[in-house]
């Protein structure tokens, strides 16, 4: 059983990391579901749960950084399970849940806790230490890697009532609240942007922007419309005025 | 042509391996995703090459690599078409405002429209086609959904920082205004999504109920909906600003905003 | 009874005031019940047909000049009918509806035929005659004073079948057109506004305000922040063309 | 500074008792309630004894008194923050343009927040905590509403006063840049505001159904509404405007609303 | 019987010109209903059939040039097998509807190639050929006349079982997919307008009119508004602008 | 006045017989009709007496007409209001753009006010009125109705091209601003309208459905409209636009919609 878990561990830790990084999306399902069928010799239930799962969980993508529940670890551990258990392959949907859900809070805790370490990243870029800003994002990767190692390894291994217990050691209100607080955190994200773009001149384009998007309901992409419609005006009034008072010097010469 | 620059040639270009080599480096660009700055790092990580070849002077490198860390989130895929652009207005030494400007003004729309194309359409067509496959047991489905996507997925990547670099050269070129009109225009287009965004990222909302006797009012729908929508995000946003502004470091903020969430979470009124 | 028909009438008149002027909320059923109830020597049905009332009537506070049924009014002869004729505090209600909705009726008129004194109020403006608009100020307590004294008195002294005969002489038409003609009446207030406000020259922001309002239902603090951010731009722009302009004859000289 | 007063001296300066003044008589605001002008001559009543002590000269008296008789309406708590502001304005001799259209400006958002936050919010979580103890036979219930009620009430009156007058002279002063841009700012922000309110708060609806046959066409929704929304509101503020341009006395316009109201109710089709 | 139907037929034609010129609406079923059954003999059934498939057909009007069921040929020929079959006159409504909605498909048929007919007129105009300009318009009406005409013919002289099968030839997906490309056909006639207003520096207006349409839904008179207040906002502002620098060279001299 | 006419002499007046030529000619607005310009040669066909008496020479006549047979649509009856405004600016010899600008804003407007007022009220309301006495057999329905309506209609077609062309007189009049103000504000104007006329009057929708396994992706519910309302629409107005730049002929573009109508019907796509 080592090895198996051990081999899925691995697996959980690259499609963990392609969750984010790189993207090619063998974290699915309905690729993962392959994959753990043929590390634990069931390619056929391994198949049929991964594309059950995949079904369940199309639309579950992470919208502007929200995470809904993780597809990885709900993957891998649903098939895993669904194998070992020689159980019908719909049965991998129950288990795959909570797992998911617990991991989303985890991710969800990475993401906020991880914010600290971009002042680093501030000192390095001021320093223009581009090896640190790299290390950094290195780091991120392994962070991620160990992660879902573990949280892959630890029920495969142990069985799932004992990683349930693990998992709800983590209290309820803890990882709800953090969730909240990154709803919220953007908002200094932004401050920082303010500091930088915010000139007194153009104070009346946040306001702009802030109205057409919390009271019209506008998405960015009309805001960004709207926006580009008045610099145009803008920008080919002040030439037009530039270009008159050029004339006019010229005109006094 | 620009003046905030120690060293403003701009002789150097990027050839297509350099390009080549961000749109790899790109997909790292949620390594260090995180709730304050999401993509910043990664975003910063992708261009190094890149601003390493343009900036040789160190103290514009370092004022570069400054300004990209700031916040910063697009989707994954579309991203390199904006770090197309942004290369050629660094090659080209913008005003430090106006590659600002821009970089705003076009990762919250991309973000938008990216989603609705990959996450929502590509993903769910091609991994239907490959799970209806896996279903009958067939193993070509996970193969089948892997190759779909990624053709599309990679033909971005790789297509579109071209297109936004020569984008971005050819719009320069065209744009011989001056650097000042165009940061000008930058900001009023940069400011007017920030402003969006601020209503639209900032998910703060209170699930507080006051009760008194018969009476009971939510505090967010029968009192701060009314008095303006989205006042919490927009009051905490300009908050943040002040403090910071005041010289608290970003670090402080956070952590009264993680005190805040879960403090909040305790006595259920976030 | 005759004592105790003066004093509530006189409470009535304070509270009438109290529910335009001061505020301080004494004229809530919720105070008047417990006053109503002391001058009946009967606190307890007081407070409770106060606290029904009040519950009942919550959401009923006058916005934009609207009236709502009358509070005052409803809260006091409820209350004091329910404590005169013995009943159950909850037939407080009952009994004061009617009288809650003719005053409504009553005070949509005073408000309508008090228009016209402000063009007197217009002449004492004109002279600079600061006592004359006193005067006018305090008439408008006099008449409100008057009126709930009146209102409140005749019922309780006369019983209440009688008074409802009195108020229902005021024809239903006559009140209803009063009450549209006073919705509708703010139009003189604007337009007089804007006879010193408008200049060609602003028209086009009161064409885009209501644009705003009419077909994007935007509230006003919206269109305040909308007009506010154009009355910036213009701002920094007449500034900026103006900077230019100095520079230039500067640079001339 | 300004040029349109007979005696611009800009010395004098209100003491905090001043100020007290003004809120007490803050409380007469309805007096004179009317649906013509609203609290016009209630808040020229407040500031009566500041704009004396401002305008020593009597026509500047005479000018900003008549200017303060022109339509108003706020909420009646949050009315002395924009007693505040006008005193500042008044008391550095503003243009009177600037000054009203300030005022216009601040009045209609400050009516919807404060109706939310006072007569829908604390209003009802107030006599709701007094009401549910009352319900008991408590005397304490009326005692506690009101002594709640009016330390939220009266600390807003005193103190919104203070804090609108001293943000109102700091503001003046920030802004050096003459009369004539804040009094073209204000207007632009002004004529906004008036044109929201005219479609806001105009009542005027018809409830006239033309039937013909078995057609039913119903005048407001049917026909007036899908020209424009708030046609009939627009249509007769313009008329108005232009009868008082003529030369007709608001009061006739009175008088011809009255009627057409009444005589519309008769008719049914008001 | 060849008498009735050529009658009937004229009568066809004037009403589908008046359909869409002159439109003094002698073309609506309540007065083509008594015009056909004068002819047919039968004014009674006439008037009350044409009445009924008024009623029916009340909101059948064309706005912005999309075609409802035709109600000319609906109107007559409902009316007029009501009259030669001796049906009751609601059974009309049932035979109009088939002629109606085939005719529909045959004028958005005409409208798609009718376009083509503008290049000649392009060229007229060019040649300030005015005549050629009247005698295409005049081409319009008698198509309009002879399809009426043909079209009302047909069904009554050689009754509806033939004609349904004669209109029936068309296939569907054909005059449908027509009607398809009439509703795109504008985007060519917006192209053009663009191709001689749009200008680098007015962009921005049409950006920012297709926004207001496209997310916030406003019909086209708000959008009008909104671009009134701007083309008055700027209009002032440059007037402004001129004046300053007139003064300005003028303090010079 | 103006710089691009060859005889730019404004010394022409239309009298009112040639005013009532023009209205009765108005009739056949429609006469032409289809869907690439809808009512323009018709249009001009109604302008035509007025332009031959106003452009003496031929080349001023030729650009004017060429104008007029821009893409055109309103109502038919209130057609004659802009009739009269179009013949004042013409017989003023206003800047091309100016008319074009003016023309193009007053259409949009006009023709939904117009369908409100006539087809969806005037028209049910007489016809409704003739229909229930034709009902009874009364053959006075139909007379009635005629004639209730047609007074409306040629008031209107008569009392507006005077009302439109005093009142275009007038306003030029009024603006001696010269003539590249006033076309400046007609280009503002009128491409705000056909900004707008093109999300609303280009009906371009795709019925395609993208089914896959147990995925079904609507592509434009759940695809286009996520990405941009009115997308379609403007990709097409915009490609138009383009080949039309290019030098193809808008015959050309005519077949290319009709068999991508065509087509995408069988195709069951469109
Ligand atoms: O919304 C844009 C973008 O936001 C975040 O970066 C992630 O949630 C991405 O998955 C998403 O595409
Ligand atoms: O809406 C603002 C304001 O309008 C009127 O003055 C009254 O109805 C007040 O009660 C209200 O607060
Ligand atoms: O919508 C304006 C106008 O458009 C087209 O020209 C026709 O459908 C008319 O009937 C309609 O009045």
């Amino acid at each position: 059983m080592l090895t198996e878990a051990l081999l899925i561990a691995l697996w959980a830790g690259i499609a963990g990391i392609d969750l984010f990084n790189g993207l090619t999306h063998i974290h699915r399902p309905v690729v993962t579901g392959v994959i753990v069928g043929l590390i634990l010799g069931d390619i056929k239930t391994g198949l049929i749960a991964g594309a059950t799962l995949e079904l369940v969980w199309m639309g579950m993508v992470p919208l502007a950084g929200a995470q809904p529940p993780n597809v990885v670890i709900g993957g891998i551990i649903g098939t895993a399970f669904a194998i070992l258990t020689k159980q019908d392959p719909k049965v991998a949907v129950g288990i795959a849940v909570p797992f998911a859900v617990a991991v989303q809070g985890l991710i969800t805790l990475l993401f906020t806790v991880f914010a600290p370490v971009m002042h680093k990243a501030d000192r390095f870029a001021e320093e223009a230490n581009y090896k640190g800003i790299e290390k950094i994002n290195y780091l991120g990767l392994a962070i991620l890697f160990v992660m879902y190692f573990v949280i892959a390894f630890l029920p495969i291994y142990f069985g799932s009532d004992a990683a349930i217990k693990f998992v709800e050691i983590v209290p309820k209100w803890f990882i709800n609240g953090l969730s909240v607080a990154g709803g919220i955190m953007p908002a200094i994200g932004f401050a920082m942007l303010l500091k930088v773009m915010l000139k007194k001149e153009y104070v009346a384009f946040l306001i702009l922007g802030f109205v057409l998007a919390a009271y019209m309901k506008l998405p960015i992409l009309a805001i960004a419309l709207i926006g580009s419609a008045i610099a145009l005006y803008d920008f080919f009034l002040n030439k037009n005025n530039a270009a008159y008072r050029e004339e006019e010097i010229n005109d006094g010469i | 042509m620009a003046s905030n620059y120690v060293d403003p040639s701009n002789d150097v270009k990027l050839s297509k391996k350099d390009l080549n080599i961000l749109a790899w480096r790109s997909l790292l660009l949620q390594a260090s995703f995180n709730y304050e700055r999401m993509q910043a790092a990664g975003w910063l990580y992708g261009l190094i090459p890149g601003l390493r070849k343009i900036h040789r002077n160190k103290q514009d490198l370092s004022k570069s690599m400054k300004d990209h860390m700031e916040f910063f989130n697009t989707h994954p895929f579309l991203v390199t078409f904006i770090m197309g652009i942004i290369m050629a207005m660094e090659q080209n030494k913008e005003d430090r405002d106006a590659i600002r400007g821009i970089k705003v003004a076009t990762m919250g729309p991309l973000g938008g429209i990216g989603d609705a194309l990959f996450w929502l359409t590509l993903l769910p067509i091609t991994a239907g086609i490959g799970a209806s496959l896996a279903m009958d047991g067939n193993i070509a489905g996970p193969i089948i959904f892997l190759v779909l996507f990624n053709i599309v997925h990679f033909g971005l990547r790789f297509g579109l920082i071209r297109y936004g670099y020569y984008t971005g050269i050819k719009a320069i070129q065209q744009l011989k205004e001056g650097t000042k009109q165009i940061s000008r225009a930058a900001s009023i287009l940069g400011l007017s999504v920030v402003g969006g965004l601020i209503a639209t990222y900032v998910n703060f909302k209170t699930t507080a109920v006051i009760k008194t006797g018969e009476a009971k009012v939510k505090l967010q729908t029968d009192l701060l909906d009314k008095i303006m929508p989205a006042l919490l995000p927009l009051t905490y946003t300009i908050l943040m600003y002040y403090l910071l502004k005041k010289g608290k470091s970003p670090l402080t903020l956070i952590v009264i905003t993680v005190l805040m969430g879960i403090i909040g979470k305790c006595f259920n009124v976030l």
